[in-house]
């Protein structure tokens, strides 16, 4: 029925798995573009969702004529507006990291490294 | 009513835009905050009036019927959890506003008041959503505000903690995306009422797919073990009024979510095993964290985690009796923390930090904090008179009830994680509130109770008192609040009404 | 906060423009009335004639097309996002062509008082139709008739669009003044304290060693 | 509704004392003993009427909704423990006041936490409703609590209040889940209730019972969960004689008088209560031989009644219960005196050590006659109370005479009893002997005379034990009865009472006296022997290990699991999302419960050529941008990536949506150029703690799974999609485009809450970026000798102090410094 086409399953597939990717990775650039690209593919799947319908949801066309369905595209754009507002957050945030450590690396949590190199627990009380 | 559902969205909205207006002021921002969360906790004291009987408030954004425009929906669930989170903003901001008055704070005001404001609309948009993606935009709301919050007096530590909570937040977000693209693709629909009438048609086996994947995305918010790892690395770092916040209510709203997901949208599904397998997990998991750190706003931080466990046990029971618990988990829960994190607060305003290693004798050093912390601690740990112990028996209660291996399970972990709790606050009560206290921390008290940071000071004790005597006041309404618990109860499954009431009952 | 210190900092050293050099840099009380003027800086590289006269050229016809984007959303493709990321393209254009200081320079109001306006507009239209007990958002329509357009429908979502327009331009306005602005204006900055640092450093060095050397004998050889 | 009331006397006056206490100094003990004089003449008033069979009762509604009522209820055993807690502990109150002195620290919280002991204690022994019993029971845990650590400073007070807490909290958890069973399976949460029609008895009974029990019998230190009582001995005296003898520790006993006759019957209630109550009453007497503490002593001595009044509380028999009674009285009276005379002892000489006590009979002959008739009624001589609760004990377990209880077990428990009561009258002997008796060996402490007020109080509750043992029959027994009516009665039921006639318990007794005497007169081999036998009754270990265990596992558990990495935390969230969601698809793919497209039924490899093209595009950029680690070609590539989206949307009729993104993607490519040539040219390739091939396959695994989903979802979309309605209603909205119709006016919620999202994400920017920069400049520099101290950053940055000067830029380190040390932590 209104199942996308495989190609464009095929599409999702690859942006997800490569946003996965670079959100795993220890660069904090990297972990942006994987935001970026998991966006993407956010909004990709709220299109696709749709059928292969391709006329602009345009309303004073000829009449009788299917439209693509429009709710998808308004909330496809209200998340890529938002997406855009946090990355920019995402953006500052990794410049600062780096500015403070001046290390392009995701960096580990202090007190969970202390406590994980410990042999046994602190006190006994 | 249509006024009513709207007053929590857009007066703290229209406060925040006053606010980032007046950022020279801070006098006439913080009258601007104080009003605004005073009217959101009005509105939501008449809300809670209107639906305590179980009915459903609903208002149609732009007089456009159901499925086509968005419904705000208030049942007595959602304007329980209203009232409580606005009662605790208030107070917390009240709290920071003193902080800032006695100069105790590193925060800047000019972005903390607009954010806070913005914060408060998106939970109450949490709360309220009737509508999937309006809910995905309430959380996203509340996230953003939650991002900015969290690098307020951005030290390094800071910094690195949100880079941590904002990616693994984001990754939630884009996994909610995707969870409505799904049921978009499933349903053709977003309004929650709708969906939940129309899944009825859907393979069970992809209703279930979607049951735990929503389960997966509201889980990584509500730090659901194992998915609970980011929330000990950030909420101990951020600033008290901040860590407060973000400990009572964004996890809370996220266990909302949660519940009203699986109740409504996949009440069809067994999720209950898996539910209950987290909740044992999480609770069991959450509280051994608890007892091996030294600091104690990670205590309490993974404490946090550990009870998350009873509410998602409650949902897991799937009993009228299991879903008043959880509710009066939440309500109890919300107060509890924010009061432990205000208290930690006071601390790190006597001593410098809260690391347990060099903290003695808070008894002696201020007596109003030994017992602003007493209290929350026995009520985090459930035992009586106070309202965790109410909330842990109607838990109990619900899963004796309820019988079976799951259940037994759960109060099993749930014993366990109550005596846990137990050692591992009192714990920190022993080695901190106890004991000779250092000279220079006396010494410091003596410079801070007698500055121009006294009266701020002061605000802040008070403030913190008022909390936990809020705390002792859902102690002393348990009776009322265990009716609206089980009325709450009674709304969340019966899905048949939500749909009614949002639709009209032509529906189906 | 201390954008208050004293040390120079004449970055843009412009003959004639005292206030240039002793206003705070980043601040957005910056002079406003230059438009692209001598002492330009573009944020990327050596600065261009070309580029700044085309973007001199360009930026009202982009700013009037994001007029044109907003009013007519309703009926075509555009709206208030579209036409709030096409008229702050403007902006960038000009910081990416003139510098920091001709983003400062060619700012209406404060990116902060774009959002709050901005804001205030969309709470506004929600919020008005609740006063005659509407719901939120009910939407109002206007028709009159103006002598030169003729009929003019006006819609209370128009007030809305504007408000998401505000704020489209406001945050780009605010990220590319904190991303690129400020941050450059901080990296020079912290340039001339570190030139200044060392200076400093060198001076007293050269004080201390004239002072070592002053008693002559035998000075040299002790070990330091 | 007057018991509310005395409950609330009670809260008002420990909120009052406290204040009160910096005036009146430790005569604020008087003020206190108050409400509990008035408490207990109240009680006696009522005795009569309660005797008649008319209870007093009174309920305070709480949470109904989940059976939590405040319902009170007094009959003869609440009676007889009103008395003990009310009136021996304003007693204790009285005698306190003269104990603490004026300077003493933290007086005035220890009497404000006593008093409402005071009323905890008062709640347990008359609430009437099973959840109402256990909030009052944990309020005397943690009130103990508060009270055995009231030398705070000490690190062993601390502990033994801890270990205190954990283990009757700990079992009061235990006890909650058997109340909320009893209360399922009855159908109500009265005790009264359900004493009087007990549910039938079913293994759910059973497991209720012992529940209950474990709550029970760690209150009342039954063995193995009586460590904590001797290690609470570091509490002030007037405490441990008023919790430790009185009161608390008869809260487990009275919990199983209370239930007894309800439940008596259900196995394995009996069985239970009658092995471990012999087996504590044996290791408690057999341990109190060997003190050289005399408050140790007596806390062993305590262990070992506590025993025998369980046996005594729990057997479920008639006389058992008469016995119950006396002993119950005849206990709390005893011990209360002893515990203040060591207290006298230790307050005037320092020292409560046998092994340097001499020659203090001498010197106060009224305390040691009062002490001689407390240890005697301990010891179960005539004619004192302890020798009435004696003597219907051992009558109670004479095989034969009650039907409920078969022979060899009445035997075998009369052992025990027998047993217990020798080593009990050895202890007795001994604590006579060590207290007061002229030692040769030992020189003599300096040992100040007492006031007159101090000696009083056990004399007063010595005479008291005296009294009552005299008049057992006409003052107790008419008390026992009352309670003990439920028990099936016996042809000529068991009265309390000084003299019986010849019966076999008089034997026992006498041969009781004459063994406990040999054993005390032969005290040095019995010593021998106990430092001869292994410690493996060291209950306490047990306790330690427990904790050890529960640490041990939570280190570890914590230490590999919260590893603070963000990319393994992000791993396990996506591995979440496979082990759940995941799962469940290929479980039902495989199972074929969901329908899969199918040629001519929606199964289509694209829907035009120019979409191949784009779509080869955005995969091609996609995996490029993965495989890409220098910044300015990722940066390259992820805008083409952008764009390559913008044409698809572009292919599917979504120009709205195409302009968006092309604008955003180029805004977020200008203000990626902003940040990126900041940082350095090549990204860092350092491992990310998985396995790269993992993590690979799980990221695929991860997509294809959300991909696949995508489409089976919609290939079963069974309704059409809500927005065919937009398209009629539009003309209403006033526009043609229905994707901004929906944007402004449809869906404008949406649309606000989104730029509410832009303003915040705007001001969050701002203020990172612009605000606390000048600390960071100046911090930047030397961010590498950080590393390690940095954790301190947030915590101790910022400890009260003055104001640091304002940075100079040649002194960047001590900038720094001053950084850390700020004004303001928060």
């Amino acid at each position: 029925m209104n199942a996308p086409s495989l190609l464009l399953v095929a599409a999702v597939a690859v942006l997800y798995s490569s946003g996965f990717y670079l959100l795993l990775q220890r660069s904090l650039m990297r972990v942006v573009f994987g935001i970026l690209i998991l966006g993407h593919a956010a909004n990709l799947s709220l299109l696709v969702t749709d059928t292969a319908i391709t006329l602009p949801p345009l309303l004073g066309g000829e009449p009788g004529q299917q439209l693509s369905d429009p709710l998808p595209h308004a909330m496809a754009l209200t998340a890529i507006v938002i997406t855009f507002g946090v990355t920019t957050f995402l953006l500052a945030l990794a410049y600062r990291v780096w500015l403070d450590d001046e290390n392009d690396e995701v960096p580990d949590d202090l007190e969970d490294r202390r406590i994980s190199r410990l042999k046994e627990p602190e006190d006994s009380s | 009513m249509n006024a009513l559902l709207a007053v929590p969205l857009l007066v703290p909205l229209c406060g925040a835009a006053v606010t980032l207006l007046l950022r020279r002021t801070p006098r006439s921002q913080r009258i601007t905050g104080t009003t605004t969360l005073s009217v959101v906790v009005v509105a939501a004291a008449l809300l809670l009036w209107h639906t305590r009987d179980g009915t459903i408030a609903t208002a149609q954004a732009g007089a456009w019927e159901a499925p086509l425009g968005i419904t705000l929906v208030a049942d007595p669930t959602s304007a329980l959890l209203l009232l409580v989170s606005s009662v605790v903003l208030l107070i917390v901001l009240l709290y920071a506003i003193g902080q800032d008055i006695g100069g105790l704070s590193r925060a800047t005001p000019q972005v903390f008041h607009p954010v806070y404001l913005v914060l408060t609309a998106g939970v109450n948009l949490s709360f309220l959503a009737g509508d999937l993606f309006n809910l995905f935009v309430g959380f996203e709301v509340m996230l953003t505000a939650s991002y900015a919050l969290i690098t307020q007096a951005p030290t390094r530590a800071r910094v690195r903690a949100s880079m941590i909570y904002t990616t693994v937040s984001l990754t939630s977000s884009i996994l909610f995306l995707t969870g409505i693209a799904l049921v978009y693709a499933l349903t053709g629909t977003v309004n929650l009422a709708d969906v939940s009438d129309k899944l009825d048609a859907a393979p069970p086996a992809l209703r279930m797919v979607l049951a735990l994947l929503f389960l997966v995305v509201f889980g990584i918010k509500a730090a659901v073990v194992p998915m609970h790892f980011w929330l000990p690395d950030s909420y101990p770092v951020a600033l008290t009024r901040i860590s407060a916040i973000f400990a009572a209510l964004l996890t809370k709203v996220a266990v909302y979510a949660v519940i009203r997901t699986q109740t409504l949208l996949f009440a069809r599904d067994d999720t209950s095993a898996v539910l209950a397998v987290i909740a044992v997990v999480t609770m069991i998991v959450g509280i051994l964290g608890a007892l091996v750190q030294s600091d104690i706003n990670r205590i309490m931080s993974f404490a946090l985690v550990s009870h998350i466990g009873f509410m998602l046990f409650g949902l897991a029971l799937g009993t009228v009796a299991g879903l008043a618990g959880a509710v009066v988990y939440l309500v109890h829960h919300i107060v509890v923390q924010a009061t432990l994190f205000l208290v930690n607060g006071l601390i790190r305003q006597y001593v410098g930090h809260t690391s347990l290693t060099d903290i003695r004798g808070l008894t002696a050093v201020s007596p109003a904090l030994a017992v602003f912390f007493f209290l929350p601690a026995l009520s985090l740990a459930g035992l009586p008179p106070l309202s965790g112990f109410v909330a842990k028996v109607a838990l109990f209660q619900a899963g004796v009830d309820a019988g079976g291996l799951l259940a037994w399970a759960g109060l099993a972990a749930g014993v366990l994680t109550s005596l846990l709790t137990l050692i591992a606050i009192f714990r920190v009560w022993t080695r901190a509130f106890w004991g000779t206290p250092r000279p220079d921390v006396l010494e410091a008290r003596e410079q801070l109770r007698s500055g121009a940071n006294r009266g701020g000071l002061r605000i802040m004790t008070a403030t913190t008192g008022a909390m936990v005597a809020v705390g002792v006041a859902v102690a002393l309404a348990a009776g009322p609040l265990t009716e609206v618990g089980f009325t709450a109860a009674e709304g969340l499954l019966d899905g048949r009404a939500y749909v009614t009431a949002v639709l009209g009952e032509g529906a189906r | 906060m201390s954008t208050d210190r004293p040390e120079g900092r004449p970055l843009v050293a412009g003959p004639g423009t005292p206030d240039e050099s002793s206003g705070p840099p980043e601040s957005w009380e910056a002079p406003r009335e230059r438009w692209l003027s001598t002492v330009v800086r573009p944020a990327f590289g050596p600065r261009s004639v070309l580029l700044e006269v085309v973007t001199r050229l360009l930026v009202p016809a982009i700013l009037l097309f994001s007029v044109f984007l907003l009013v007519s959303g309703h009926n075509r493709p555009g709206g208030g996002f579209a036409g709030g990321l096409v008229a702050s393209m403007a902006y960038v254009l000009r910081y990416v062509a003139g510098g920091r200081h001709e983003l400062l320079a060619g700012l209406p109001m404060r990116p902060n008082g774009l959002l709050a306006i901005g804001t205030l507009l969309g709470c506004v239209t929600a919020g008005l139709p609740l006063l005659v007990g509407r719901p939120v958002f009910d939407s109002v329509k206007w028709e009159f008739t103006l002598p030169l357009f003729g009929e003019v429908k006006l819609l209370s979502a128009l007030f809305f669009e504007t408000g998401v327009y505000l704020i489209v331009v406001g945050l780009v306005l605010s990220v590319v003044a904190a991303l690129g602005a400020r941050m450059e204006a901080e990296e020079e900055e912290a340039r001339i304290e570190e030139r200044e640092r060392a200076s400093l450093l060198r001076r007293r060095r050269a004080a201390a060693r004239a002072a070592a050397s002053a008693p002559p004998p035998a000075a040299g050889e002790e070990p330091s | 509704m007057l018991l509310p009331l005395v409950i609330a006397l009670h809260a008002l006056t420990a909120v009052v004392t406290p204040p009160l206490t910096r005036i009146l100094g430790p005569r604020v003990f008087l003020v206190a003993a108050l409400p509990l004089g008035l408490t207990a003449a109240w009680v006696l008033a009522r005795t009569p009427g309660i005797l008649r069979g008319h209870p007093v009762e009174a309920s305070v509604p709480w949470a109904p909704a989940l059976g939590i009522v405040l319902d009170f209820r007094v009959d003869a055993l609440s009676v007889a423990m009103v008395l003990l807690v009310s009136g021996v502990g304003a007693v204790i109150f009285c005698y306190a006041a003269a104990y603490f002195h004026r300077g003493e620290r933290a007086l005035g919280r220890l009497v404000g936490v006593l008093v409402l002991f005071a009323a905890a204690m008062f709640g347990v022994v008359t609430a009437d409703n099973l959840f109402a019993l256990y909030v009052f029971w944990e309020l005397t845990s943690v009130s103990s609590f508060l009270l055995v650590a009231h030398a705070d400073q000490r690190e062993s007070a601390r502990r033994a209040a801890t270990q205190a807490l954990v283990t009757t909290a700990g079992s009061g958890l235990l006890m909650l889940i058997g109340f909320i069973l009893l209360g399922h399976l009855g159908g109500t949460y009265r005790i009264s209730e359900l004493v009087a029609d007990p549910p039938p008895g079913s293994p759910w009974l059973s497991a209720a019972l012992v529940l209950v029990l474990v709550g029970a019998f760690a209150k009342s230190a039954q063995a193995p969960l009586h460590y904590w009582l001797p290690a609470a001995m570091v509490a002030p005296t007037p405490v441990s004689a008023y919790l430790h003898a009185a009161a608390m520790v008869k809260g487990g006993v009275y919990l199983v008088a209370r239930l007894a006759p309800g439940f008596a019957d259900t196995d394995p209630w009996r069985l239970l209560v009658l092995v471990f109550g012999a087996a504590t009453m044996i290791l408690g007497g057999w341990r109190a031989l060997r003190q050289d503490d005399l408050k140790l002593l007596l806390a062993f001595g305590t262990v070992s009644q506590l025993g025998m009044l369980t046996v005594l509380a729990g057997a479920g028999t008639h006389t058992a219960a008469v016995a119950a009674i006396g002993a119950l009285l005849a206990h709390g009276l005893f011990k209360a005196t002893l515990f203040l005379t060591v207290g006298v002892i230790d307050h005037q000489a320092g020292t409560r050590s046998i092994s340097r006590l001499t020659g203090v009979g001498r010197r106060m002959p009224l305390l040691a006659a009062a002490a001689a008739l407390g240890a005697a009624s301990m010891a179960g001589l005539p004619p004192l109370l302890g020798f009435v609760g004696k003597e219907a004990a051992l009558e109670a377990f004479v095989p034969g005479a009650h039907p409920g209880l078969s022979a060899t077990a009445s035997a075998a428990v009369l052992a025990c009893l027998v047993l217990g009561s020798v080593l009990t009258f050895a202890y007795s002997a001994r604590f006579l002997w060590g207290a007061f008796a002229d030692k040769d060996t030992v020189a003599p402490v300096p040992f100040p005379r007492p006031g007159a007020a101090f000696t009083a109080a056990p004399v007063l509750l010595a005479a008291a034990g005296l009294l009552l043992g005299v008049s057992a029959a006409a003052t107790v027994d008419p008390v026992a009865q009352s309670y003990a009516a439920p028990f099936p009665a016996l042809l000529h039921p068991y009265h309390l009472a000084l003299w019986h006639g010849p019966t076999p318990a008089l034997a026992l007794s006498a041969l009781v006296v004459a063994a406990g005497a040999l054993l005390f007169w032969k005290r040095r081999a019995v010593t021998r022997l106990q430092n001869a036998m292994p410690n493996w009754y060291e209950a306490e270990a047990g306790y330690n290990a427990v904790i050890q265990a529960i640490r041990w596992t939570a280190f570890h558990v914590t230490s590999r699991t919260q590893t603070g990495s963000l990319p393994v935390y992000l791993g396990i969230i996506l591995a979440t999302v496979l082990a759940l969601p995941g799962v469940r698809l290929a479980a039902a793919l495989l199972g074929g419960d969901v329908a899969v497209p199918a040629e001519g039924d929606g199964l289509r490899l694209w829907d035009s050529p120019l979409e191949v093209v784009v779509v080869l595009i955005v995969t091609v950029t996609a995996v490029a941008t993965v495989r890409e680690h220098r910044r300015f070609p990722a940066l390259i590539l992820i805008s083409a990536l952008g764009f390559g989206i913008a044409g698809l949307f572009v292919l599917h009729g979504a120009p709205d949506l195409a302009l968006t993104l092309v604008l955003v993607e180029t805004l977020t490519t200008i203000i990626l150029v902003f940040v990126l040539r900041r940082l350095p040219a090549t990204f860092t390739t350092r491992p990310n703690g998985w396995p790269k091939r993992l993590t690979v396959l799980m990221c695929a695994a991860a997509g294809t799974f959300l991909a696949l989903t995508l489409w089976l979802a919609s290939h079963a979309r069974t309704h059409p999609p809500v927005s065919l309605g937009y398209t009629g209603r539009a003309a209403e909205a006033g526009g043609d485009n229905l994707v901004n119709v929906i944007i402004a006016d449809f869906r404008a919620l949406d649309t606000l809450g989104e730029v509410v999202v832009l303003v915040t994400a705007a001001v969050a920017v701002a203020s990172l970026v612009l605000l606390n920069r000048r600390d960071r400049i100046i911090r930047a520099p030397e961010a590498d000798d950080w590393e390690e101290t940095a954790q301190a950053d947030s915590a101790a940055s910022d400890r009260p102090g003055p104001q640091p000067a304002a940075p100079d830029p040649l002194a960047a380190p001590g900038a720094n410094h001053a950084h850390r040390h700020g004004p303001k932590e928060d």
